[in-house]
């Protein structure tokens, strides 16, 4: 037992510094306003790219972000909370190749059929505009919140809801009085993490969207590409904010079909 | 469960199948059919060839990397994993959730300034005396680098996925073997890895496809030097040589390597 | 082996699961812990096993206090309630698993193996060895747990409810074969269960435990005739509790509109008293008078049930209700419910106010 | 529950339903400039030239977008504009773009520009050869160019006290320090493509032929063995143009090929070292122009011609791009240098004299030989 509290005492300064290692160099860099080599550290630090930042470009790119993120997740919610019940709750003819249709973005790499997708936005000229943006981000949102929202249904004991028929309501009442009610937090959760999926979406933003609409992940990545160390690493501070928020929230319900999808934005 | 003879369903679906079949499905079918033509529509294996040619490599690079921080992540997600199981996750836990809600932009920046030969880690072993910063050695920019922070985000995954199939195997299980004197490690390796080798089959698959489709964070940290990772090329390839035949083979083959790995792991585990 | 607890106590947080418990085992006999569920047993057996350590207190086996050893030290071995045999492992590696920690000899292994098999009797089948254990029945997976127990040749053996997950049949015939394989072994037996038939029917020396404390330890015999605790005696059999309180003499307690005169041993320093007495111990008279040495309580006849065996009549006597067996049907409304004297217990204080249920929220 | 999420969905939808609608609409003026390259280009338009323009036409706000560095900058510039041409929007949503030589090919043989320059004031200064030639596209009356860059090798001086003068002396160097020069190959920004181009003049000894044509596969010959004999040098590959400018600043390197106006800017903004200097080798490197250019279906045309008017006028050339940036003005230098201060003279020449620059400014491989090169580089192993 006490080798053991030992060995847990090494392996959390062990896990801290491979975690927060990399992202401490992020704070360093974002307060660092000079730093030639050989200085181990920042010759002058303070917060004027904090300013800097705060007045640019980021704050559309976080406006449209989140914008892009709001509508995502509604539009997602609206079409995949009823589907996920009759999923969850029916045998229905072709399921199974609906559900294999929904399979298909988790199986294959994005990149290369967002490039193909590109084209037919482009084609329809939606190419560099929010709404083909928000259209990209359907695609990754719609598979996991039909995953996602499948599974809370599946949850809820369908004895609850013959009850309700059994006394005389009709399927949609006791949809809306009984499963609906009981799925809230199910929803809830879910909807957080789609919000956060778009919030953080980056290959599909890239292709469709950049460089005529920018999202903070992809400002962040020019901001790094063009090697703007303290501007991107501001962003990329900024955009660990929602994300870590949610872990602090939902901690207890992070249960893992939920996030499995998670780790692959 | 109820069942319903109607096709009406499929109302509900609609919407959200359009949008999935319109930009993902016909996407995935046409990527597959172009990489089978030239820019004219003419059929041909070209495009085969010239992505054989030039990056049979980087395919063998791409499985290399990704395997190599598969491997990783599993040793590393097993045994963190089975310390949790055996004598309670806590902290350990908790720390590791936070890669996951930190996005591959992201983690992309952090690593290469933390990584960097004059970043922040060397900087920090040359104080303590392992490292020479005048002949620094660059993890970043090399596959090193790559595979770090591949591993460093996947972990997290890996750890929820493989604790919470750890998690379902009952503690006597454990206390069976404990009983007759097997350490934490053979409790691991004896008893819970068995029993969960299913559940850690799919996060392996999906960690793996994951790695395999990884695009900013090698974009971010990779070299420019030798081999690249295959996203890499696709998206080269169709930004700069606008070149959607070679890219959408290499496209292709992407898909194959992914499926693969589904379709070997999946029947190793059920034969097995 | 001779196992003995000395002060042994367990806290998790601020909940006391054992406190302060003071136990010799029968050497190389079967003790059953008996008690309702989270009344500490299977923390005092994990303790022993090695699973957990006490707060504080000592376990001995022979002169040796085993505290701080780890599990693999002490010479246990332990069968669970869920059998849990490694589902990826074959039968024979199950059982092996145990002796190939000990670097044995495989020649002696696959010997030993077979011998500890045999011993529980499944070598039923040829390819028994190369099973999986989900191919087994509940009864034959215990079997084979229970050969995984034994072929370490441990000092002591555990059992944690072992026969609860299994049908009631053979759930019954386990239950002679155990009986019968821990004789001829005379390993120092430890059997924790919650079903008090199981305790009584199978174990030399009886613990019952609750609220982490061991009320009562002795024979079945004596455990099921003399309950030294309201406890003990409500927890044993269909049972009548009863609230009584003092009469104002000091020298009688009031239960169900009846006059119990206190016995001898038993204190008048409490208001509150419990009237204890089985449902097999009392009769159901109706114009008789009531004999010498009998209480009677007086009721109305609510219903009767067959139970197979008996008919269980229920009556009620002032607010309580009264469960008497009988042989046969007996016609209310009114009836007098006997009971001799000596199947009276009175205890001081009030009734625990419910069946047989944990008294005490403990792990 | 769901009673009081049901109007912030239908909030949210509606809003939804507007956004697209959202882009254009008031009185006032929005010009959309869009330009490619590193972000640098972007900040000019954004926070210099951007509001001074407005100052001078309040009605007028000014949206700037920055397409990212390299080929793909004005790429991606190309591509929208082609989508709103086949799709047959009727005004297209970028006023001005802000381009390289490279798309310019594509840019007017589909049709994409405006002919707008004769109809500018500053039409008689449009005189450099980059403005009627844009690897070996006929550019003329399309384009002005704002700035003239150009490519040197940045090195520290401190490390590297002689700097080499050609590149026989750079491979030297490079042989003796093995991983202390940085470029960024091919893909990641047109620094490298310059070093590589340089690389590719010295060893042929085609400039005139390359940069000029006629365009003959023939003469590419031998390129791939010359770029497996570069790509065996000990070079470190770095992460695009300002890759190499970060190395060069954190020590990871001591010399490498950049944007001379990059590694200014850095330079006035503290982002490097001030210490570090440029030297232009022999037998010369490129530079390129940046193209101010207007889409023929521009929304505000008008407007357009006048900003494109503004940023090269002689006083916002003489003032931002010498004054402020310190780089090559894009229209007659004769008219811009006298309203430059001494200062500023010094430091625009500073590293590399004007005569320097004369001798060893040179220009990019016409574009089908460009992207010959690229792929022969790519195939070189």
């Amino acid at each position: 037992m006490k080798r053991a509290r030992i060995v847990r005492i090494i392996l959390v300064v062990l896990i801290s510094f491979i975690i927060f290692g990399p992202l401490s160099s992020l704070v360093i860099w974002s307060v660092a306003e000079k730093w030639y080599w050989p200085h181990l550290l920042p010759q002058q630090v303070g917060l004027f790219y904090w300013g800097k930042v705060f007045q640019g470009r980021m704050m559309q790119a976080l406006q449209v972000g989140v914008l892009i993120a709001c509508v995502v997740t509604v539009l997602s919610l609206i079409m995949t909370v009823p589907l996920g019940y009759v999923l969850a709750r029916f045998r229905v003819p072709f399921k199974a190749a609906v559900l294999l249709i929904f399979l298909l973005p988790q199986a294959f790499p994005q990149l290369p059929v967002f490039a193909n997708a590109t084209v037919y936005l482009y084609r329809a000229n939606l190419g560099g505009k929010v709404p083909g943006v928000i259209l990209i981000h359907m695609v990754g949102a719609l598979v996991y919140a039909v995953w996602t929202m499948t599974a809370v249904f599946k949850s809820i004991p369908a004895s609850l809801e013959e009850a309700a028929i059994n006394l005389g309501a009709s399927r949609i009442r006791t949809f809306w009085n009984i499963s609906l009610p009981l799925a809230m937090p199910g929803i809830i959760a879910s909807a957080l993490l789609i919000f956060l999926y778009s919030l953080d979406e980056f290959t599909g933003t890239l292709l469709v969207g950049s460089p005529f609409v920018l999202t903070l992940p992809v400002f962040m990545y020019n901001a790094s590409q063009g090697y703007e160390l303290p501007v991107a690493s501001i962003t990329a501070l900024l955009l660990m904010v929602p994300g870590i928020i949610l872990l602090l929230v939902l901690e207890r319900y992070l249960k893992a079909e939920y996030l499995s999808s998670f780790g692959r934005i | 469960m109820k069942r319903l003879r109607e096709t009406s369903w499929l109302i509900v679906a609609v919407p959200s199948l359009a949008i999935v079949v319109w930009l993902f499905f016909l996407p995935f079918i046409r990527s597959a059919v172009t990489s089978f033509q030239t820019e004219d529509g003419a059929w041909t294996f070209q495009n085969y060839i010239t992505a054989y040619r030039l990056y049979a490599g980087d395919v063998l690079y791409t499985i290399f990397v990704s395997g190599v921080s598969l491997i990783a992540v599993l040793i590393i997600g097993i045994l963190v994993s089975g310390f949790a199981r055996i004598y309670g996750g806590g902290v350990v836990e908790f720390l590791f959730k936070i890669p996951l809600f930190v996005p591959f932009v992201v983690v992309g920046h952090a690593m290469r300034v933390f990584l960097a030969p004059h970043g922040l880690l060397n900087s920090a072993l040359a104080q303590i005396g392992l490292v020479n910063l005048d002949n620094p050695p660059s993890i970043a920019f090399s596959w090193v680098g790559i595979s770090v922070a591949l591993a460093w985000k996947n972990m997290a995954l890996a750890i929820l996925l493989i604790l919470g199939a750890f998690e379902s195997v009952g503690d006597t299980f454990l206390e069976a073997a404990r009983n007759f004197g097997a350490g934490w490690f053979r409790q691991v390796k004896d008893v819970l890895l068995p029993m969960s080798l299913t559940s850690i089959a799919v996060a392996a698959v999906l960690i793996f496809t994951s790695m395999l489709a990884s695009f900013s964070i090698p974009m971010m940290i990779g070299s420019g030097k030798g081999a690249q990772m295959l996203m890499i090329d696709v998206y080269y390839r169709i930004v700069y040589q606008h070149d959607y035949g070679v890219a959408n083979a290499l496209g292709v083959v992407s898909y194959i390597t992914a499926m693969g790995a589904a379709v070997y792991y999946l029947r190793s585990v059920t034969k097995g | 082996m001779e196992v003995r607890v000395e002060n042994l106590s367990k806290n998790y947080g601020a909940v006391q699961a054992l406190r302060d418990v003071n136990l010799s085992f029968v050497d190389g006999g079967l003790t059953a812990i008996l008690g309702p569920s989270g009344c500490g047993k299977t923390t005092l057996l994990r303790c022993i096993a090695g699973f957990l350590e006490p707060t504080s207190g000592a376990i001995y086996f022979g002169d040796e206090n085993v505290v701080g050893l780890p599990p693999q030290a002490r010479g246990t071995a332990m069968v669970f309630q869920n059998y849990a045999l490694w589902p990826h492992m074959s039968i024979f590696d199950n059982v092996a698993y145990g002796l190939r920690l000990q670097k044995l000899p495989k020649d002696e292994i696959r010997k030993r193996v077979i011998d500890a098999l045999n011993m529980v009797e499944m070598m039923v089948a040829p390819d028994i060895l190369e099973r999986k254990p989900t191919a087994l029945s509940g009864g034959q997976q215990q079997r084979v747990a229970l050969a995984r127990a034994l072929v370490v040749r441990p000092k002591v053996l555990l059992l944690d409810e072992p026969l609860s997950n299994l049908d009631a049949k053979v759930r019954q015939r386990l239950r002679v074969e155990l009986r019968r394989l821990q004789r001829q072994v005379g390993i120092t037996t430890i059997y924790v269960t919650h079903d008090q038939e199981e305790a009584l029917s199978m174990a030399d020396q009886v613990v019952v435990m609750d609220c982490g404390e061991v009320r009562q330890v002795g024979t079945p015999e004596q455990i099921y005739r003399n309950p030294t605790t309201a406890f003990v005696a409500e927890f044993l059999g269909v049972t009548n509790v009863l609230a009584g309180t003092l009469t104002p003499d000091g020298k009688a307690v009031v239960a169900a509109g009846t006059r119990i005169p206190l016995p001898a041993d038993v204190p008048a320093s409490s208001d509150h008293y419990t009237v204890v007495f089985k449902a097999d111990a009392a009769y159901i008279l109706q114009d008789q008078p009531t004999p010498q040495d009998a209480v009677a309580f007086t009721g109305e006849l609510v219903e009767v049930f067959f139970v197979g065996s008996t008919y269980r009549h229920y009556v009620k006597a002032g607010k309580e209700m009264l469960l008497v067996d009988s042989p046969s049907r007996v016609a209310g409304p009114s009836v007098n419910v006997v009971v001799p004297r000596a199947e009276l217990k009175v205890y001081p204080g009030a009734p625990l106010g419910h069946d047989v249920e944990p008294t005490c929220s403990v792990g | 529950m769901f009673r009081k999420v049901l109007p912030i969905v239908i909030g949210l939808l509606v809003l939804a339903s507007l956004l697209p609608a959202c882009g254009g609409g008031g009185k006032a003026v929005t010009l959309s400039i869009v330009t490619a390259g590193d972000t640098n280009m972007e900040e000019l338009q954004r926070n210099t030239f951007g509001p001074e323009f407005v100052k001078k036409y309040p009605n007028v706000t000014i949206n700037v977008v920055g397409t990212g560095p390299g080929d793909a900058g004005s790429q991606a510039i190309y591509t929208k504009l082609k989508a709103q041409k086949d799709a047959g929007t009727k005004t297209w949503d970028i006023d001005v773009a802000i381009v390289h030589q490279s798309i310019m090919g594509k840019m007017i043989e589909d049709g994409l520009l405006l002919k707008y320059v004769p109809d500018t004031s500053v039409a008689k200064y449009v005189i450099s050869e980059d403005a009627k030639n844009a690897l070996g596209t006929n550019v003329e009356g399309y384009v002005i160019p704002m700035f003239h860059s150009q490519t040197a090798i940045a090195y520290n001086p401190e490390k590297v006290p002689n700097p080499p003068k050609s590149y026989a002396e750079l491979v030297e160097w490079i042989k003796a320090h093995p991983n202390r020069f940085g470029y960024n190959g091919v893909k990641g920004g047109m620094s490298g493509v310059a070093f590589v181009a340089g690389y590719l003049y010295w060893k042929t000894g085609k400039y005139d032929l390359l940069s000029k044509g006629p365009y003959d596969k023939a003469n590419e010959a031998g390129w791939v063995d010359i770029f497996k004999e570069l790509k065996s040098l000990p070079c470190v590959i770095t992460q695009g143009n300002a890759g190499t400018l970060d190395m060069l600043n954190r020590g990871e390197i001591d010399m490498g090929p950049v944007w001379v106006d990059m590694f200014i800017l850095w330079k006035n903004d503290g982002r490097m070292n001030p210490k570090m200097r440029m030297v232009l080798i022999e037998p010369g490197m490129p530079g390129q122009p940046m193209y101010v250019v207007i889409p023929a279906k521009a929304a505000h045309i008008a407007e357009a011609k006048k900003y494109a008017e503004f940023i090269c006028s002689p006083e916002q050339q003489a003032a931002v791009i010498v004054g402020k940036m310190g780089w090559y003005p894009g229209i007659d230098a004769t008219k811009v240098l006298p309203n430059v201060s001494e200062e500023a003279k010094a430091k625009l020449f500073g590293d590399i004299p004007a005569e320097t620059l004369n001798k060893y400014g040179l220009t990019f491989p016409l574009t089908p030989y460009m992207q010959d090169m690229n792929t022969a580089y790519e195939e070189a192993k």
